[in-house]
């Protein structure tokens, strides 16, 4: 070899193995400040510092705040955004987004309260029908992706007519009438409580488990991630874009349909608008826990950071007595404040922020 | 290095590859598929509802049509940057506020501190989003409450009714008894941005942040303030579409557009427009919500049953967008 | 003679405006390494990637082990054991090393859908054995160096020899030309490993390197192949003139084009600048002066440069530009002083490859081009015409998208983009011939000097040694984000490349 | 846009023949018990005389709601349409009014209205404006509400959507009863915008934050109230009251039940029925709008408080098709807005 490449120090056992290599910062030269590198990283510490802060604060301005019923509160609240974000994340982590949430709900709140014991149909399936309206909620799912991957249109769009079109089936099987909810075992899940937490809290806590392990150790979960990468690099690989994309999909849709059950068993009646508010909540909070829009980055833990910072800031400002004509704006100077302060001594290591 | 990596190749422009003569048709094909299809569904839903073709009916909707216009070709500024608008619907119902306050004290003039604060808003958010690198989504979902807050409070949490509405009368009436000037003022808008987008750097420079932000910053553009200038642009359409309203609605209302921001953002991907940024322009967003605003109101009035009309808005708005997107261009993978 | 294992026949590829492929015809043996040189646009990455699928040709034919084939992608070529090794952009950044080598193919690492990260790691590592690479299995793919990305490729596509029954081709297209020295002997020295059971490929625009691994050597020239050459029977410098068909006079540095610049004024000044990988680092550039910077991976010259530029943050030191002081800022403010910077990472950094080659071009000094803030198309297409045909630069049009020229003349249209600058003071060169080929390489060696003959300070940082010697005049040595010394590299005493790498280690 | 009320239909009323009658119901959604049965009650009216109504829904989106009125009001025909309006909020009645005087229809508005907009300047086709006085109802469930806790103790309030005059009328009649009893502390005050399910959020953290205190719901509709019962049922708290507005038959069903104090009927199928019939009779000329005095044009309409006692007679509503007979179109009037 003639033309000596730029010299390496250890030049004479050229052939020989290099040194292990870990992540971290040596190992990161070569690339301009600006890259997305470990932006989500920061987002999450960011946000998670934001959490911290703000259970500070609350607590020394409130002493409710810091009593065991409102943390019991709190995870109540939380639930319902919780695994409905849980699912939402798997279409963030794809670089995708979904607007069919509160139409999936919708549809599958009038579902499984028409399907349990209710006053308007003859029907008593119980546990059948919660996974009927569970599977309904991936059926919706499979819809978006199907669409979004068939057509090859953005998923902004799918996912806006699927959210029309659950409405559409939500309005219809609503037909005038509220079906209330007469099943013992379900209204159960709102009211029981085991070690102080409601059944509807226990099965958040399942779900976000469940949505963990999926990520962690599925297909649909891993490769996720790799199309949220690089989603042209994942087929040149061989993996099966379409279809684990359409699969994640799925995997939202049956965490809605989850949560539209959860929330049935808290209104204790199939409710249209079960979902009203949840879609925008949830994307915030993936988003604000470092579930980034661009794709691959995030996940269910970093999501449920955000939940938390949601909920407990609405929690937190109705005990500190902040007036209600006021809370929506300090709600959204809070978030931007707290997650602009938490990256401020990091900002210049930023990628590129969309 | 080799400069075309696999990325380059995946791209689903490779896939329908023809020889050249029948590949310009195409092209040409898909660049006014936006307009063949609002044909298309004019014509279909006229079939149902003969009434939607009159004259009287077409001016309705352009008049329906302008706010919606004018907010979604201000976000489309955004867009093309590659970042988000969130506050817009609420930016809007603050400037409807504000209008509805001041035109006592200001009259037709209204329109130029309302429209120069709301650039103000929009650029502040921008800024905010540059200096402190948080991400547009967040900054302008904190700024949707903002606004929409000081709106309750400006307004004292209740619609403010402007008595002297014939000081906006120029914003909502027909010029030569039957052109809507909403439709014209929109039109002007679109106008003047395209012209500064096309005839000045701005527009490059907004396409190269949308298409490759590190290299536009290394090639000495002015990055961040041609993002902040996007989001002032931003801010000022929904100023301009808050004084629209005003004009329509006769009052201002905190809550007043709130409802617009989703239409306009699938506006502006119906157009065409990428929503990762870079490719698109303002001329497909107009078309793209004339579309829009069509199966807004098109659909209740062929008398579909209910639960059906959402289906029906639903299924069409997937159609007409699968057909109106230029896949060559727009990175359909989000 | 053995039969061929991959042979392809009259392969046609026509984009518009260009043919890409024009009828290319040859054929791989077993066992065999085979070379393909040719200039930057000469087909050679449109032919690999229509052996893997990626491109569908117009007309030929492609036949692995005799049966004509259709290619349908690279997971269908792989399952007929064709492989490829693409650029770093070809891993996904946020998964693991180990994820990413097994991407798509990972086999008893996920067991009825479940992934085992154990067995991924195993699996992964065993990839990474046959390549002698300790790169952890399970670090995140972004955190990687360009070399160690590049070695995960070779380890991912290695994963096609347990897929098939045969032997299998890989495909590998510039796998050098980010790689340092001892990656590349470590390359080498796996791909003589991998001719006992497969063939390969080999793409490269550094000729010695082609005739030192390669059994036989095709040269490509407009699509087509030109000469196939055995390189026991040739030298770099036969390669050189087969490739281009003129003939490399002068003596090895070419140097006789550079200018003395001795007496002239201090351009750039730099005292004590220090960054996140450099401290204290000083060193001057004279107008008319090619200062080159050496330094192995994590000397931290990269930083200099990109802090001189305002692309990163520094934290400290005093820089005067013409005697001026200089604020390291941002890019837009070098840019509005007067000083350029063309990035190593051309594509993602350097070019917006959808745009055209005119606004590609024009972009840094828009301001030549537009009245008041009026854009002036007419003035703009002449002045890209002028560059276009004063560089050479290979286009169908000045508004055909940039992102489809071969990347010599990508680079090309960087360099203009600064070069429509009279006043352009400092220009930056982060590694400006990557992957250029021979010709296109010269044509950049002679607009540095022509830059610098005009009266430009240039810093250089550069692939190789030799290249830096020959178009420096002085070359800044930095070890551990310290400049250790400065050797002088003046015309006719060119020093050794020893002499400097010593210094650097 | 015309800025004041010069119809540019002839003002003479109506002379449609009832076959040449459109007519069309407006409300935001069908996808609450409340609205529903409004458009079911305009739909049995329609039958009655032969016709059919046309359904129209804008999901509580203001903008939509403009867009379809302007939009049904372009076709041809229309001096003989007949709207019966749910305008989303207060804003969107003047350019409702405005829009349907341009076409020359006619016009029956309820619930919102700016204070200042009255059918009688000059509009002769705006046949009435029907609301329930929101400071009453308020007032009539807080009162249940105070009595069933004994007359003392702490009260938490769930608004509406704050910039509703709905809202503010109706948590002004909870003012009003709280000054008559001073013993009754309100504890806190917050929105949930009508909402059944942000209702129950909301009731659980203020249960967190007065604990025990809380003594009653008061809450500005029967969606919120029931949210706030179930946020009592999921926290084991008992003998608390909760009032709401509306009378919806799950309501309703939970007075039968004992989970809920009171609530005040707004009469929906009435409603529906009501507006299209006042605008039937003025499109056939059997009701002269202008004959019409201003205290029937813009009116309360009577409410009446539900509680266990008589919550069985409502829970089955039905329309009783003689108030719908041109001659009695007012009986329910109990007295001019203000
Ligand atoms: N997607 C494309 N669209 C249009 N033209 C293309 C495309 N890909 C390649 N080309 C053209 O085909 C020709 C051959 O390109 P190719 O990439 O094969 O050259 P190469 O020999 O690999 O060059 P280099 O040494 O620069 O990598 C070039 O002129 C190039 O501009
Ligand atoms: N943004 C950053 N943050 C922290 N450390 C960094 C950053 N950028 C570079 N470094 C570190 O600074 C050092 C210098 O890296 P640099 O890439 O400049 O080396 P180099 O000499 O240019 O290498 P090469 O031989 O590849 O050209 C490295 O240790 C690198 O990890
Ligand atoms: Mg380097
Ligand atoms: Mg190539």
């Amino acid at each position: 070899m003639s033309s000596p490449d730029t010299a390496q120090p250890r030049a004479a056992d050229a052939a020989g193995p290099a040194p292990p290599l870990g992540p971290g910062p040596a190992a990161s030269g070569g690339r301009l400040v600006w890259r997305p590198r470990g932006t989500d990283a920061v987002q999450t510490t960011a946000s998670l510092a934001a959490l911290v802060l703000m259970i500070l604060v609350f607590s020394v301005l409130d002493a409710q705040f810091r009593s065991w019923d409102n943390v019991v509160a709190v995870v109540d609240a939380a639930a319902v955004l919780a695994v409905v974000t849980v699912g939402l994340t798997f279409v963030l982590l794809l670089g995708a987004i979904d607007l069919s949430v509160e139409g999936v709900i919708g549809a599958c709140a009038l579902t499984v309260a028409l399907l349990v014991a209710n006053s308007r149909t003859g029907l008593d399936l119980g546990v059948l029908g919660v996974a009927a309206t569970v599977a309904l909620g991936a059926a919706f799912g499979l819809l978006s992706g199907v669409l979004s991957t068939r057509l090859r249109i953005p998923s902004f769009l799918t996912t806006l007519g699927v959210y029309a079109i659950g409405l559409g089936v939500a309005t219809i099987l609503f037909s005038g009438e509220r079906p209330i909810v007469e099943d013992p075992w379900l209204g159960d899940w709102a009211s029981s409580r085991f070690l102080g937490f409601t059944i509807v809290s226990w099965v958040a806590a399942g779900a976000i488990l469940v949505g963990w392990l999926i990520q962690r150790y599925t297909r649909v979960g891993r490769y996720a991630y790799a199309i949220g990468g690089a989603e042209d690099i994942a087929r040149l690989s061989g993996v099966p874009v379409a279809r684990y994309k359409t699969a994640a999909f799925a995997v939202a849709g049956a965490f809605y349909g989850l949560g539209a059950v959860m929330a049935t068993s808290q209104l204790g009646s199939g409710v249209v608008q079960a979902g009203s508010g949840l879609n925008f909540s949830a994307i915030a909070a993936a988003v604000i826990g470092g579930t980034l829009l661009v794709g691959g980055r995030g996940g269910v833990l970093q999501s449920m950071i955000g939940v938390l910072v949601l909920t407990v800031l609405q929690n937190g400002l109705i005990l500190a007595g902040v007036s209600p004509y006021a809370q929506q704006a300090v709600q959204g100077v809070i978030v931007v404040v707290a997650v602009a302060a938490a990256t401020w001594p990091v900002r210049h290591r930023l990628g590129v922020v969309k | 290095m080799s400069t075309d990596t696999a990325p380059e190749v995946a791209r689903p422009s490779e896939a329908p590859r023809q020889p050249d003569g029948s590949s310009r048709v195409r092209r040409e094909l898909v660049r006014f598929m936006p307009l063949i299809i609002l044909a298309v569904l004019l014509v279909l839903l006229s079939l149902r509802n003969p009434d939607l073709l009159t004259q009287r009916s077409l001016t309705t909707m352009a008049d329906s049509a302008a706010p919606l216009m004018v907010l979604a070709v201000g976000i489309t500024v955004v867009i093309l940057c590659g970042g988000i608008d969130l506050s817009i619907g609420a930016l809007a119902s603050f400037a409807s506020v504000l209008t509805a306050l001041w035109v006592p004290s200001m009259s037709g003039a209204v329109v130029v501190p309302v429209v120069l604060v709301c650039a103000l808003a929009g650029v502040v958010q921008g800024w905010i989003h540059i200096a402190a690198r948080v991400p547009s989504f967040i900054v302008t979902l904190g700024g949707m409450s903002l606004w929409t807050g000081l709106a309750l409070a400006f307004s004292g949490a209740s619609t403010v009714a402007v008595t002297d509405i014939a000081a906006l009368r120029w914003a909502f009436t027909r010029i030569g008894g039957t052109v809507p000037s909403a439709l014209v003022i929109a039109l002007g808008v679109v106008v003047v941005l395209g012209a500064v987008m096309r005839f000045t750097p701005f527009g490059r420079w907004v396409a190269s942040v949308g298409h490759a932000e590190p290299a536009a910053r290394l090639a000495g553009l002015p990055v961040s303030m041609v993002k902040i200038a996007a989001f002032g642009v931003s801010g000022a359409c929904a100023g301009l579409a808050g004084v629209l309203l005003v004009a329509r609605t006769f009052s201002g209302a905190p809550t007043l557009g709130e409802s617009l921001l989703l239409p306009a953002v699938a506006a502006v991907i119906v157009g065409g427009t990428a929503i990762t940024g870079g490719h698109g322009g303002l001329f497909r967003t107009v078309v793209g919500a004339l579309i829009v605003v069509l199966l807004r109101t098109g659909l209740s009035l062929i008398g579909v049953d209910a639960g059906f009309e959402p289906i029906f808005y639903g299924v069409l708005i997937i159609i007409a967008v699968s057909v109106t997107i230029d896949r060559s261009k727009v990175a359909v993978l989000k | 003679m053995s039969d061929p294992v991959l042979s392809v026949e009259g392969l046609t590829k026509r984009y518009p405006g260009v043919t890409a492929l024009d009828g290319m015809s040859f054929e791989v043996r077993p066992h065999e390494v085979v070379g393909l040189i040719g200039e930057n646009g000469a087909g050679k990455s449109t032919l690999l990637k229509s052996l893997v699928g990626l491109v569908t040709p117009d007309a030929g034919t492609i036949r692995v082990r005799g049966e004509a084939v259709r290619l349908r992608g690279v997971a269908h070529a792989g399952s007929v054991g064709i492989g490829m090794v693409f650029q770093e952009q070809s891993l996904v950044p946020n998964l693991t090393v180990a994820e990413n080598i097994l991407l798509g193919a990972e086999r008893s690492a996920v067991r009825g859908g479940i992934y085992r990260w154990r067995a991924m790691k195993t699996l992964a590592q065993e990839q990474l054995d046959k390549i002698g690479s300790r790169i952890d299995p399970g670090a995140r793919t972004d955190t990687l160096t360009f070399a160690q990305r590049q070695m995960v490729e070779v380890a991912k596509v290695l994963t096609i020899e347990e897929r098939i029954t045969g032997e299998p081709v890989v495909l590998l297209d510039e796998p050098t030309s980010v790689l340092e020295r001892d990656e590349i002997a470590t390359l080498f020295a796996q791909i003589e490993r991998l001719r006992r059971r497969a063939s390969v490929v080999f793409v490269s625009h550094r000729l010695d390197e082609v005739l030192e691994v390669s059994d036989r050597v095709y040269v490509l020239r407009n699509g087509q192949v030109v000469a196939e050459v055995d390189p026991s029977a040739v030298d770099a410098t036969d390669l050189h003139h087969l490739l281009i068909g003129r003939e490399s006079g002068g003596s090895h540095y070419h140097d006789e084009a550079q200018r003395e610049c001795d007496g002239a004024p201090v351009r750039l000044r730099v005292e004590n600048l220090s960054t996140a990988g450099c401290t204290k680092v000083s060193f001057e550039v004279r107008a008319g002066e090619v200062v080159g910077v050496a330094g192995v991976q994590g000397s931290g010259r990269e930083d200099v440069c990109r802090a001189l530029f305002g692309a990163i943050r520094s934290s400290g030191g005093r820089v005067t530009l013409d005697d001026q002081p200089f604020r390291l800022g941002s890019p837009r403010s070098a840019v509005r002083s007067g000083v350029g910077y063309v990035p190593s990472e051309r594509r993602t950094d350097g070019i917006i490859p959808p745009m055209s080659v005119a606004e590609n071009l024009s972009m840094a000094h828009v301001g030549e081009v537009c009245s008041g803030p009026v854009l002036q198309v007419k003035r703009e297409r002449g002045l890209v015409d002028h560059w276009v045909r004063r560089l050479g630069i290979k286009t169908p049009s000045p508004d055909t998208a940039i992102g489809t020229l071969s990347g010599g003349n990508q680079q090309k249209v960087v360099l203009a983009r600064w070069m429509i600058d009279d006043d352009l003071r400092l220009l930056i060169l982060d590694h400006p011939t990557r992957g250029l080929d021979v010709g296109a390489k010269s044509d950049v060696y002679a607009l540095i000097r022509d830059l610098a003959a005009a009266g430009c300070a240039v810093l250089l940082l550069s692939d190789t040694l030799e290249e830096m010697i020959a178009l420096s005049h002085r070359v800044v040595v930095m070890k551990d984000g310290e400049v250790v010394t400065t050797v002088e590299t003046p015309k006719g005493a060119k020093p050794d490349p020893v002499v400097i790498l010593e210094e650097m280690v | 846009a015309d800025d004041s009320g010069t119809s540019s239909a002839s003002g003479d009323g109506g002379s449609c023949s009832p076959e040449d009658i459109t007519l069309i119901g407006q409300v935001r959604n069908q996808t609450n018990p409340y609205e529903a049965a409004w458009l079911a009650g305009g739909d049995e009216f329609a039958e009655s005389v032969g016709l059919e109504q046309q359904h129209l829904t804008y999901d509580g989106d203001s903008q939509r709601q403009q867009e379809q009125i302007r939009q049904a009001l372009a076709g041809s025909g229309m001096e003989c349409a007949v709207l019966n309006v749910l305008p989303n909020g207060d804003s969107d009645t003047a350019p409702i009014v405005a829009a349907a005087d341009e076409a020359g229809a006619f016009l029956v508005t309820q619930w919102n209205k700016p204070a200042d907009l009255n059918p009688w300047d000059g509009y002769d086709r705006w046949v009435s404006h029907i609301t329930y006085d929101g400071e009453e109802s308020g007032y009539l469930i807080a009162k249940a509400l105070i009595e069933q806790m004994g007359g003392s103790g702490g009260i938490i309030a769930l608004q509406g959507i704050l910039d509703t005059s709905a809202a503010q009328d109706r948590f002004a009649g909870l003012q009003r009863a709280l000054s008559e009893h001073p013993e009754v502390e309100l504890l806190d005050e917050q929105t949930a915008g009508f909402d059944r399910a942000e209702a129950l959020n909301v009731t659980r953290t203020l249960l967190t934050a007065h604990g025990e205190h809380v003594g009653g719901v008061w809450a500005a509709n029967d969606d919120m109230a029931l949210g706030a019962v179930q946020a009592l049922e999921a926290a084991g708290i008992t003998g608390v009251g909760v009032v709401g507005i509306d009378a919806v038959p799950e309501a309703i069903a939970a007075i039968e039940a004992g989970t809920m104090t009171a609530t005040v009927s707004s009469d929906g199928p009435w409603q529906g029925a009501i507006g299209l019939a006042m605008g039937y009779c003025a499109a056939t000329g059997e009701l002269d709008v202008a004959d019409v005095a201003n205290d029937d044009r813009a009116f309360f309409a009577e409410q009446f408080l539900i509680d266990q006692t008589n919550a069985a007679e409502f829970a089955e509503p039905e329309l009783n098709m003689d108030d719908f007979e041109c001659g009695s179109l007012f009986d329910r009037a109990t007295g001019p807005i203000g």
